[in-house]
């Protein structure tokens, strides 16, 4: 089964890559632009069963996110 | 327009781009302006006049932090658009480290980058052997000399389709690669997985030169060597004595 | 339940309430009292150190600025001058260790650009506890990640630091950050606001309510379980925007624009508002309606407080406002007028028109209440060192140094400085993986040499003659490149200081630290004291960390440590009775840590440095390394890796104490003394060399060659072991131990 | 109205990220997981209208994504 994770900069929490992008965007052409937020979004597959929303969540909160500063969530699908 | 055939060492002029995050602009000037006889001067990365330059250099740093992907943002500079006409004119232009990541993201390259395969930075002396001798950048070397210079980046890892690559191929377009010891370009000398231990490229006309290991380190030896200097005196005899 | 009261949340005493009152003449509101816990607190009010802190030498001819400013600032003579600073970022780097790390950096460099100086090197003293812990290695993982994130991307070198295993920095990492840069004389700023109606501007990233109850809370408690729920405070770095300050305040600098300028760092707004107010001897006023907010919906005292990161205060005329504004806006910094200097000296915060908090600025900055403690000696400090039999001798001593090359605290640390970029600037006259860094100055034919050192062990068994010999130690690695030692700033890690045993440590290495800066003529410019570095009750090694600055006259003319030719002679210079107490061969192989280590002499030291130095000066050494961790076989063993030559050494006609009965075998190979360093020079200098010596003890002990290292005792042989095996288990053991194989 | 912006490593293309977190995941006690693809996830706002779909599919392909090596999709929200 595949799993979708998605991982954001915790509210509150500096993001200084948004910043950046959201600073540089005007200058592009794009105005208007606000509130950017650069998280991850990772993709991976594992065994199906009825353990495996508790086995990303671990994963998440182990290795994929740094829950001190990133919140994360994620889907599971079955093909 | 660039150089023409009367430049002398004291009038080739290069020009040095600020971006916000460069940081290894000091050191590209100081290199010219030590080494080659000629004169270098900042180009503010809102500038869009290049007149009377031979020579551009992108250097090294974190342009805007290098956020997004590396020299994404930068590319967008005001001073990107004079840089790529003043190539079509035929000027000079050299990319390192994020000079180069620069000139990828802008397309004046071919290829992209990748993090490290080892996922950290890098920092360390390496071997390069000199796969095309015949640019304005590398003129002053042999052919297939083994040279070493540094390397200090977190995305180093080129990587091109296999029809880009066979296209570069043809075309001389790779110039340097990473070696070892010998001169031979083996997988543990690879320090950051990059597609064919490719440390270099140019554009199919020569005179856009990108490269991630840094020449600018070393053309003293009191830190460490001068086998960087072979892309200043390439520069600079392709300026004065031409083509 | 009864409620506590708003000043004991907030970490104050009630006696120390009663004193705010008195000050004020009143009772603090919640702003003022948020910003009086912050300014008292331990981290910025130096409650339990000032006292002792005093008793530092701090004079010197070459000292522009001591104690007391953002950085101490040393004159190197020709205009130039350096300035320095190391700092203590170990609480927050126990929660997050690259965010920590990163930021660590970020607060010491912006102290660097503070006094007008461009930050030209970091170092990095790390402590963590063993490598056999998982959580271990993420830490070292993720504080070497954020060093290197922040740093490179800055492009200032991490060119230095050292790096410790210990189980007694298991819950307590310590993560110390130190950066030098290099000011014109004329160059020279202050953190000082000063000229009534003079304007303050807040400059850099906008406010958040990131590290609110942060470093300076989370550095003045002790650490444990609870501190999971301060992981909301964590701060994240954005060496991007600070690139951008450190430009636009030297080009704001080099316009002539700064009455003077201060960085924002633990206490936020509150500590550099009113250091600036108390330097300069006036009052500031200020409106927090117009602090650029990254939040909606702020408390006045959040704003006050908040310790988001990469932000600077300006004071600068008003004639010079627009200029200085337009210097940020090409730096693409918002910058803003937050406020103006007064003759009241008192710190006035206004919401618009409305005043919301009133306090003294001498109350604030000066007068935070200090605290003796009853020093209590602890039991483990003993007055005797252990007998030379106390453990079985080794039946392998070969096998012994490639344990002790592979040691975590021995082995090559590349693993960590190839994460650096330690070359950017291009000054490196010695990369990484010497005895200290020494950078070129452009222009110049002097250079600058760094290093760090701090040895929490030694200090643990004697504070005292553990901080003696860390000065000695850190200015004898100075001298082996051949640079004069000239100033230090410094890193105090300790335990909770309230409780008797602690403050034992910190009183005896603060005196020990002054004894040897006094001998070595080396004074403090400056430095951090950082406390409650305890884990469910367990303090932290004492650690004084100690940075110091050396200067070459000449580039051209530093040594290196690796043997670099064949039939070179071998000499030990210094004395110095090797000892196990202590030791990583006590510690390694013996699995202990007790007993009383030697103590250093100075007045030997001092002959014995110069002597270095001037042998280097004068062309005669070939190499020099002095003898630290892991005893005169390892001092050797890396010299023949790092050269990559063998060598035969004898010290049978040397290895004999003064009282004629030299110290075990073992001990001999192994054990540790300060004052001892290993020399090559070429035969024909011998003589030459001998004369200069005078009264340093010098004895020949071998010669370099050969693919082993030989030493031997009395004829009989008591290891032999091939480079390459040494070179194997030293240099990728780092590697090795984070990859868990 | 918000923009959500999904980059994925191009398929077939080497993700050395997401090779690194494949290989550690074992270690860490979780078996059989495969096809890990690290990419990034941008929230950001922008003004409402028409044109708002058109507006994020230029600033993926100028900015947010490199076509050589990544793909992208986005979802708008209006809330
Ligand atoms: N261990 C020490 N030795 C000497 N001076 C010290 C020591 N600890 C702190 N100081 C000095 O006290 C002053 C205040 O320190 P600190 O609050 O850490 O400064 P900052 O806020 O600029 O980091 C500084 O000038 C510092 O150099
Ligand atoms: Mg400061």
């Amino acid at each position: 089964m595949k799993a979708k994770v998605y991982i954001t900069p915790k509210q509150g929490i500096l993001d200084p890559q948004g910043v950046a992008i959201e600073r540089s965007l005007p200058a592009l052409g794009f105005e208007g632009v606000a509130n950017v937020r650069v998280g991850k979004y990772i993709e991976l597959e594992l065994p199906a069963g009825d353990g495996a929303a508790d086995e990303v969540d671990k994963m998440c909160h182990k290795l994929l996110a740094n829950p001190i500063i990133e919140d994360f969530r994620f889907e599971l699908e079955t093909e | 327009m660039t150089a023409s055939s009367q430049t002398k060492a004291s009038t080739a002029r290069f020009g040095v781009v600020v971006f916000p995050g460069s940081n290894c602009d000091a050191d590209s000037h100081d290199a010219v302006n030590s080494f080659t006889g000629a004169e270098a001067r900042y180009l503010w990365h809102k500038d869009t006049e290049l007149a009377g330059l031979d020579c551009v250099i992108l250097p090294g740093g974190f342009s805007y932090g290098d956020y997004l992907r590396c020299g994404a943002i930068a590319r967008f500079s005001p001073i990107m658009k004079a840089v790529r006409r003043f190539a079509e004119d035929g000027g000079l232009v050299i990319g390192i480290c994020n000079g180069f990541q620069i000139l990828l993201e802008a397309g004046m390259l071919p290829g992209a980058m990748h993090r490290n395969a080892g996922l950290k930075f890098v920092c360390k002396l390496v071997n390069l052997r000199v796969e095309n001798a015949a640019t304005p950048f590398t003129r002053a070397y042999a052919p297939g000399q083994r040279i070493s210079i540094p390397i200090a980046h977190m995305e180093g890892n080129y990587f091109i389709d296999a029809e880009g690559l066979a296209e570069m191929e043809q075309h001389d377009q790779i110039v340097v690669r990473y070696c070892d010891e010998a001169g031979e370009v083996t997988m543990e000398a690879n320090p950051n997985g990059s597609l064919g231990n490719i440390a270099g490229v140019c554009n199919r006309d020569g005179n856009v030169f990108g490269l991630m290991p840094h020449p600018e380190r070393v053309c003293d030896p009191v830190v460490g060597g001068a086998d960087g200097r072979g892309v200043f005196e390439s520069i600079m005899d392709f300026l004065v004595n031409k083509r | 339940m009864t409620a506590k009261p708003a000043y004991e949340l907030l970490g104050l005493k009630a006696r120390e309430y009663d004193d705010i009152c008195a000050r004020l003449g009143r009772e603090p509101n919640y702003v003022e009292l948020a910003i009086f816990s912050l300014m008292w607190s331990e981290h910025c009010g130096y409650k339990h150190s000032r006292p002792l802190l005093k008793g530092l030498p701090v004079g010197g001819d070459c000292i522009l600025q001591g104690p007391g400013e953002n950085a101490g600032i040393i004159d190197i003579g020709n205009g130039l001058a350096i300035a320095m600073k190391i700092e203590s970022h170990n609480h927050p780097s126990a929660i997050e260790p690259f965010q920590g790390a990163a930021t660590g950096i970020g607060g010491i460099v912006r102290d660097i650009f503070a006094m007008g100086a461009r930050p030209i090197a970091c170092l990095d003293p790390l402590h963590f506890g063993s490598l056999e812990k998982a959580r271990q290695k993420f830490l070292l993982d993720g504080v070497v990640a954020g060093v290197a994130a922040y740093g490179n991307c800055m492009g200032i070198p991490t060119i230095g630091g050292e790096i410790h295993f210990e189980d007694a920095y298991e819950g307590n990492c310590l993560v110390n950050v130190m950066c030098v840069g290099q000011v014109e004389h004329d160059g020279i700023l202050k953190a000082s606001a000063h000229g009534e109606g003079n304007l303050i501007i807040l400059f850099g990233s906008t406010t958040g309510r990131d590290g609110i109850g942060g470093a300076s809370i989370l550095a003045s408690a002790e650490f444990d379980e609870s501190a999971g729920e301060k992981r909301p405070t964590v701060q994240v770095g954005d060496p991007f925007t600070e690139k951008k300050l450190l430009e636009a305040s030297l080009e704001m600098r080099d316009r002539g624009l700064l009455v003077g300028l201060q960085d924002l760092g633990a206490g936020g707004l509150s500590s550099s508002a009113s250091e600036m107010a108390s330097k300069g001897g006036s009052g500031i006023d200020m409106d927090i309606a117009r602090v650029p907010l990254r939040e909606a919906g702020m408390e006045p005292f959040e704003i006050m407080i908040s310790e988001s990161q990469e932000r600077m205060l300006a004071c600068v005329t008003p004639g010079n406002e627009a200029a200085a504004l337009a210097v940020c806006a090409k730096w693409d910094l918002d910058a803003t007028v937050i406020g103006k200097v007064t003759d009241t000296g008192r710190l006035r915060i206004f919401r618009g028109e409305e005043m919301i908090g009133d306090m003294p600025v001498a109350a604030l900055v000066d007068e935070a209440p200090t605290y003796l403690v009853e020093p209590v000696r602890p039991r483990h400090e003993v007055d005797e060192p252990l007998a030379e039999d106390h453990y079985p001798p080794p039946e392998d001593p070969a096998a012994v140094l490639l344990k002790l090359l592979a040691s975590p605290n021995i082995c090559s640390r590349r693993w960590v400085y190839q994460q650096y970029d330690h070359m950017v600037q291009t000054n490196n006259a010695l990369w990484p993986g010497g005895e200290a860094a020494v950078l070129r100055l452009k222009g110049r034919r002097d250079g600058v040499a760094l290093v760090t050192d701090g040895n929490g062990r030694r200090c643990y068994l004697d504070p005292r003659r553990g901080a003696r010999a860390v000065v000695a130690e850190a200015a004898r690695n100075l001298s082996c490149t051949g640079a004069r030692p000239v100033a230090i700033t410094n890193c105090l890690n300790f335990g909770n200081p309230e409780k008797g045993g602690i403050y034992h440590q910190f009183k005896e290495a603060v005196e020990g630290m002054t004894e040897a800066c006094e001998a070595l003529e080396t004074p403090v410019t400056g430095g951090n004291v950082s406390f409650y570095n305890e884990s469910f009750g367990k303090a932290i090694y004492p650690n004084p960390v100690v940075g110091m600055l050396g200067v070459v006259d000449d580039v051209d003319r530093i040594a290196r440590h690796g043997f670099a030719g064949d039939g070179d002679v071998i000499l030990l210079l210094g004395s110095g009775r090797p000892a196990v107490d202590g030791s990583e061969y006590q510690l390694r192989i013996h699995g202990e840590v007790a007993g009383r280590i030697p103590d250093v002499d100075l007045e030997l030291e001092k002959k014995l440095q110069a002597l270095v130095r001037e042998a280097i000066r004068e062309g005669m050494i070939i190499s020099v390394h002095d003898v630290s961790d892991g005893g005169l076989a390892c001092c050797l063993a890396e010299s023949a890796i790092e050269g990559g030559r063998g060598a035969v050494v004898e010290l049978d006609d040397a290895g004999d104490g003064a009282d004629g009965s030299g110290p075990r075998a073992d001990i001999m190979l192994f054990g540790e003394t300060p004052g001892l360093v290993v020399a090559t020079v070429a035969g024909d200098d011998l003589e030459r060399l001998r004369q200069m010596a005078g009264d340093v003890p010098l004895r020949v002990i071998g010669r370099t060659g050969g693919e082993r290292l030989v030493i031997k005792s009395g004829g009989r042989e008591l290891l032999s072991v091939p480079v390459s095996d040494a070179a194997a288990s030293w240099e990728n053991a780092l590697e090795k131990m984070m990859q868990g194989t």
